[in-house]
């Protein structure tokens, strides 16, 4: 199975990546952008065929090592 | 040649670009902010190393887009000098001026320390001071100096000779370990067609002064001040 | 939330602290209003623990144009210039998370130096991490380093010194002190205390957000198991808008415009405006609705206390209000009045139509606690008698070269940009202290942080003395003359008799040795409550020195060359009291630290410079942790040379070549002879250990180490210890 | 709307990043853990409410700016 984990700064966390982008954006002509956030996507091909479990396990590591808990928040979506 | 220096927002070593090109032509050169439009009178023109935008999104992507770029396209159109140094090497490819890009070092961690450079050909205004095959030692301070391009593309700048530099040991030889940032083929600077736009990863620049630990860089400032 | 003395005391003050605020309020306060108390009157921002003991330190020298009192220390180093440095911690917020609080570190320490009207020059920093067994420790330094070098390689100012210890005292409390030298034009140096009522106050920078929302409570409060509790307050840096604040700061500089500035670090905008207006004497009045913001709804109360980096307060002068923001919106910053000056002496803040705040300013400053908390001495160590050598020299020094607090730093240095600037003569590892030249000139600094916190446990006047000497000698090692020095205190929880008494005694032993050596102290940090669970962290009086150097070519690092001689100054008794050696191979922190005899220092220090001005010096490294041979095998691995040592002790060997007494150097020199009779002449005792050679060093029973060998212990630690897992 | 850009290298172009993820997670005891891939992902508010010009758009700013079409391949979904 494939599990797919977005990895986001908190909501409240200054993300100056975001913010540039969103003016970068404003720059090149695209006034309709309003708030950006930027963050990370770690594709993960696992050795698992049940979803629940791989969801699970791909949970796991985000608490443990893909995310930053401290400042950041995940997803996991599996397929 | 007289110079100018491109200053984006972020980029910081447009000061040590701008001792080096007067230590070896005596004449300052002209510091343009990111939103001028002019550069006429200009021979030369640098895009130096930094942080453009913070390096945010990927290094170079957002200078790249800026204003000045079209004034630099234009510049280049009429036959003028381009070099691009570290940040500047990334804006020259994200803006398409050179191929390939520049991606995060192979060991993931920010690289600064010297290096080694193998001139690759010396006849071009950029490497006319040096020997042809001759290594120099040049700083390098960079996270994204991983220079990639898909193997037609680097085949058709080692065909056509427009490689400029090379990682190499002290000795010459290009090794793993002389390539720390993993770049294509040992690649740290590459020409454009026609030899006068030209970018390398490493800081030539901050090595132009015996106190400073040597004078390697010089070569390559004295041929652009002529 | 209803205000009282059970929320009062949520914010970290005490019952008595929160009576007095009643009493200078005469009634109760805002939610606002206690809010800015408890962070005025944190240890932190009050220094109420500490400050009977800093006032002790000499802070004066002809060279001296400001001392402690402003955002950073300045001295005169000719030609018109003067050096403004400070070196500030944040302990707590890197061991929450590493990479944003060694981050902010950085940024707030350049913006204490920028504020005064410098261009920073150069970073340095000193840390301190656990036990390197631990996969904590080994997240913390990776996160540590990575966040300094990504703020301070993204700004553009070189790092180009520091220190790293390890110690399992840090486990739960590493320690990120971090150092900026700037420099500007001694008549152009500029200065909090805001005048002028009627002048605008401006707000420059970033927006403001949620960020760090009680963090200098949180730094003046022991970590509890609950610590975890506290990590929403964690701030986000962001160098490249840092970078974009020191050339519009800068640029604003050159003009007449500015009245007073000063960053806002901890405790954001209140502890700015506040300073700003007590120590003008005046009143000021905030509108708190023209607060640049990145969140929607924020109370007064979050705004005031919000701790968002990259912010300064300016007062201006009125008719140069336009041209300010036109400086601030070309480098595209916020820029917004946000309130001017009154003569009300009081700090009346207002949002949304109502006034949220308004306090008398002379009583918050004046009454702010003091505390002169009781203490007790630390026991001195019993001596330490005979101890064998149960490996031999050889062994031990292979050893030793490659414990994680003697090997190569290199790992670390080599991911910050030391170069960047053009004028790093020595960066690191290539001498004691880093020398910078000054841009346009032939002079340069010599810059240096150190401290051996084993030292300081073990006799806390001796070990602080001790830092202050190794700055200076490091100093000295290069050719410099040093000037004054910045220091952080990272000490435990200052309610305990014994960490007081740590306190104290090393603010004794540091005035005397500042006094000594002409060294006076010109800013500082104070960071206390390094606990966890009640285990307080070693004393660490961390030291920052500044050296000049007229001729930026005359200095001298450590590496040898072939063909000279090594004399080594300074007496030598063969102390393995607190010696690396003694805790390495002979497996015991014990005994008393080494003696410091500032006279001796002194003496010669002023001998070795003379000889290095005199041009008669090709090397010099100080003699420090780990003893003479393991100083003489860092000179032999920088210059890839090899040694054939001759000198053959009087006493046991590994005392000799291990001990760590005080006040030495090892010169390598061509003229040997006419050193040693120099220093005979001088009183100044001088050993002739050897000469350099290519090859091997050789120890003088014939036993040979290959460099190579030496090199590979000496690399292996951080490398290994860093490897991706495999 | 929202519009959610997912950009990532081209398979083909070395992902160090990658690499180094599942290596730390096989060393943290997920033996799953087969091919990691490492990305961006850029969620943008827009001023805009129909879906299809918002793809529209957010496909150009990342043809633009947000990828870079040497190493990157990218895909836009919006909500
Ligand atoms: N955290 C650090 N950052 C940068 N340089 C460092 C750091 N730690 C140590 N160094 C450098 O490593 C060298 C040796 O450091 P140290 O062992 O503390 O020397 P000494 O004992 O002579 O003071 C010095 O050049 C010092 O500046
Ligand atoms: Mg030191």
């Amino acid at each position: 199975m494939k599990a797919i984990v977005t990895v986001m700064l908190k909501s409240g966390v200054l993300d100056p990546q975001g913010k540039a982008i969103g003016q970068a954006l404003h720059g090149l002509g695209f006034p309709e952008v309003g708030e950006v956030r930027a963050g990370k996507v770690i594709e993960l091909e696992l050795n698992e065929t049940d979803p629940a479990r791989a969801k699970a396990r791909a949970e796991e590591m985000a608490r443990k090592l893909l995310a930053n808990m401290v400042i950041e928040s995940f997803r996991v979506e599996v397929a | 040649m007289k110079a100018g220096i491109v200053v984006f927002p972020g980029i910081n070593r447009e000061r040590d670009m701008a001792i080096a090109l007067e230590g070896s032509s005596g004449r300052k050169p002209r510091m343009i902010w990111h939103r001028e439009t002019d550069l006429s009178g200009l021979d030369l023109i640098v895009v130096p190393g930094g942080f453009s935008y913070g390096d945010y999104l990927r290094c170079g992507a957002m200078a790249a887009q800026s204003p000045v770029m079209a004034e630099i396209r234009a510049h280049v159109a009429r036959g003028g000098y381009l070099m691009g140094v570290c940040n500047g090497f990334q804006i020259l490819t994200e803006a398409g001026l050179l191929p390939g890009a520049l991606l995060r070092n192979a060991g993931l961690r920010f690289l600064s320390m010297d290096c080694h450079l193998r001139v690759e050909r010396n006849d071009t205004v950029f490497a006319g001071k040096y020997a042809a095959k001759q290594v120099f030692r040049a700083p390098m301070a960079h996270g994204d100096g991983n220079y990639f391009a898909d193997d037609a593309t680097l085949d058709r700048l080692e065909g056509e000779g427009l490689v400029a530099f090379r990682y190499v040991t002290p000795e010459g030889d290009m090794t793993a370990e002389a390539n720390r940032n993993g770049s294509a083929r040992g690649i740290a600077g590459i020409y454009a067609p026609g030899f006068r736009v030209m970018a390398l990863m490493p800081h030539p620049e901050d090595l132009v002064d015996p106190l400073m630990g040597g004078t390697d860089g010089k070569p390559l400032f004295d041929g652009l001040a002529a | 939330m209803i205000v009282g003395e059970k929320l009062a005391r949520s914010f970290g003050l005490s019952g008595e602290e929160y009576a007095r605020v009643l009493e200078i309020m005469g009634r109760v306060p805002s939610l606002t209003e206690l809010g800015v108390f408890s962070v005025m009157w944190s240890e932190h921002c009050s220094y109420k623990s500490s400050r009977v003991w800093l006032k002790t330190l000499p802070t004066t020298a002809p060279w001296v144009i400001h001392g402690p009192g402003e955002n950073a220390g300045v001295v005169d180093i000719g030609e018109g210039l003067a050096a403004i440095f400070k070196m500030e911690s944040h302990n707590h917020p890197s061991f929450i998370e590493p990479y944003q609080g060694a981050a902010t570190g950085v940024g707030g320490i350049l913006r204490d130096v920028f504020t005064m009207g410098a261009r920073p020059i150069a970073n340095l920093n000193a840390l301190r991490f656990g036990d390197p067994s631990l996969a904590r420790t080994k997240r913390v330094v990776d996160g540590v380093v990575r966040g300094i070098g990504g703020y301070g390689n993204c700004v553009g100012v070189p790092t180009v010194g520091g220190e790293i210890n390890f110690h399992p005292a840090y486990n739960g409390n590493p320690l990120v002190n971090a150092m900026t030298v700037g420099i500007a034009r001694a008549d152009r140096i500029f200065l909090s205390a805001a005048a002028g009522v009627g002048n605008p106050v401006v707000y420059v920078g970033s927006k403001t957000g949620r960020d760090g929302i009680h963090g200098a409570t949180m730094a003046s409060t022991e970590f509890g198991q609950n610590s975890e509790d506290k990590r929403p307050t964690v701030q986000v840096g962001d160098p490249f808008v840092e970078k974009l604040l020191i050339e519009a700061c800068l640029e604003l500089m050159a003009t007449d415009a500015i009245v007073a500035i000063q960053d806002m670090g901890a405790a954001g905008l209140t502890s700015s405006s506040v300073e700003m207006a007590g120590k003008g004497g005046v009143g000021l009045a905030l509108d708190l609705d023209a607060v640049p913001q990145r969140e929607t709804g924020m109370t007064a109360y979050e705004m005031m206390l919000s701790e968002s980096q990259e912010r300064m307060l300016i007062v201006l002068r009125p008719d140069r209000q336009e041209l300010a923001r036109a400086i601030f919106e070309k480098w595209e910053l916020d820029f917004a009045v946000i309130g001017h000056l009154t003569d009300t002496g009081r700090i009346v803040v207002s949002h949304r139509g109502r006034v949220e705040a308004d306090i008398p300013l002379a009583p918050l400053a004046d009454q702010a606690p003091l505390y002169h908390r009781p203490y007790v001495d630390t026991p001195k160590r019993a001596a330490l008698g005979e101890v064998a050598d149960p490996v031999g020299i050889a062994a031990a020094l292979t050893t030793l070269i490659g414990c994680p607090d003697l090997c190569s730093r290199a790992w670390v240095w080599d991911q910050y940009d030391s170069t960047i600037g053009g004028q790093t003569v020595k960066r690191p590892g290539a001498a004691d202290a880093a020398i910078v030249r000054i841009d346009g000139s032939n002079r340069a600094l010599a810059l240096t942080t150190d401290c051996t916190p084993r030292y300081c446990l073990a006799d806390p006047e001796a070990g602080a003395a001790q830092a202050v000497a190794e700055a200076w000698r490091n100093i000295t090692a290069t050719g410099a003359r040093p000037l004054a020095i910045t220091d952080n205190m990272n000490f435990g929880n200052p309610e305990k008799p014994e960490i007081m008494g740590q306190f104290a005694a090393c603010v004794r032993g540091m005035a005397a040795a500042c006094v000594a050596l002409d060294f006076p102290v010109v800013s500082g940090n104070v960071s206390l409550y390094n606990e966890t669970e009640g285990t307080g962290i070693l004393p660490t009086p961390a030291i920052g020195g500044l050296g000049v150097i007229e001729d930026a070519g005359a200095a001298v690092g450590l590496a040898l060359a072939p063909g000279l001689d090594l004399v080594l100054i300074g007496a030598t008794q063969g102390w393995l009291g607190q010696s690396l050696w003694l805790r390495e191979i002979g497996g015991r922190e014990d005994g008393p630290p080494p003696p410091v005899d500032l006279a001796a220092e002194r003496r010669n220090g002023d001998f070795v410079r003379a000889r290095i001005l005199a041009g008669e010096v090709a090397a010099c490294h100080d003699v420090s942790d780990g003893g003479v041979l393991i100083a003489v095998a860092e000179m032999a691995l920088a210059g890839g040379t090899g040694v054939q040592l001759s000198h053959l002790p009087a006493g046991a060997p590994h005392e000799f070549w291990f001990g760590e007494d005080q006040g030495r150097y090892v010169l390598a020199v061509i003229d040997a002879a006419a050193v040693m009779a120099a220093a005979a002449a001088a009183g100044v005792p001088a050993v002739l250990l050897g000469a350099s050679a290519l090859g091997d060093l050789t120890l003088p029973d014939g036993v040979a180490i290959s460099l190579q060998g030496l090199r590979a212990a000496h690399e292996r630690f951080f490398p290994a210890w860093m490897a991706p897992a495999t």
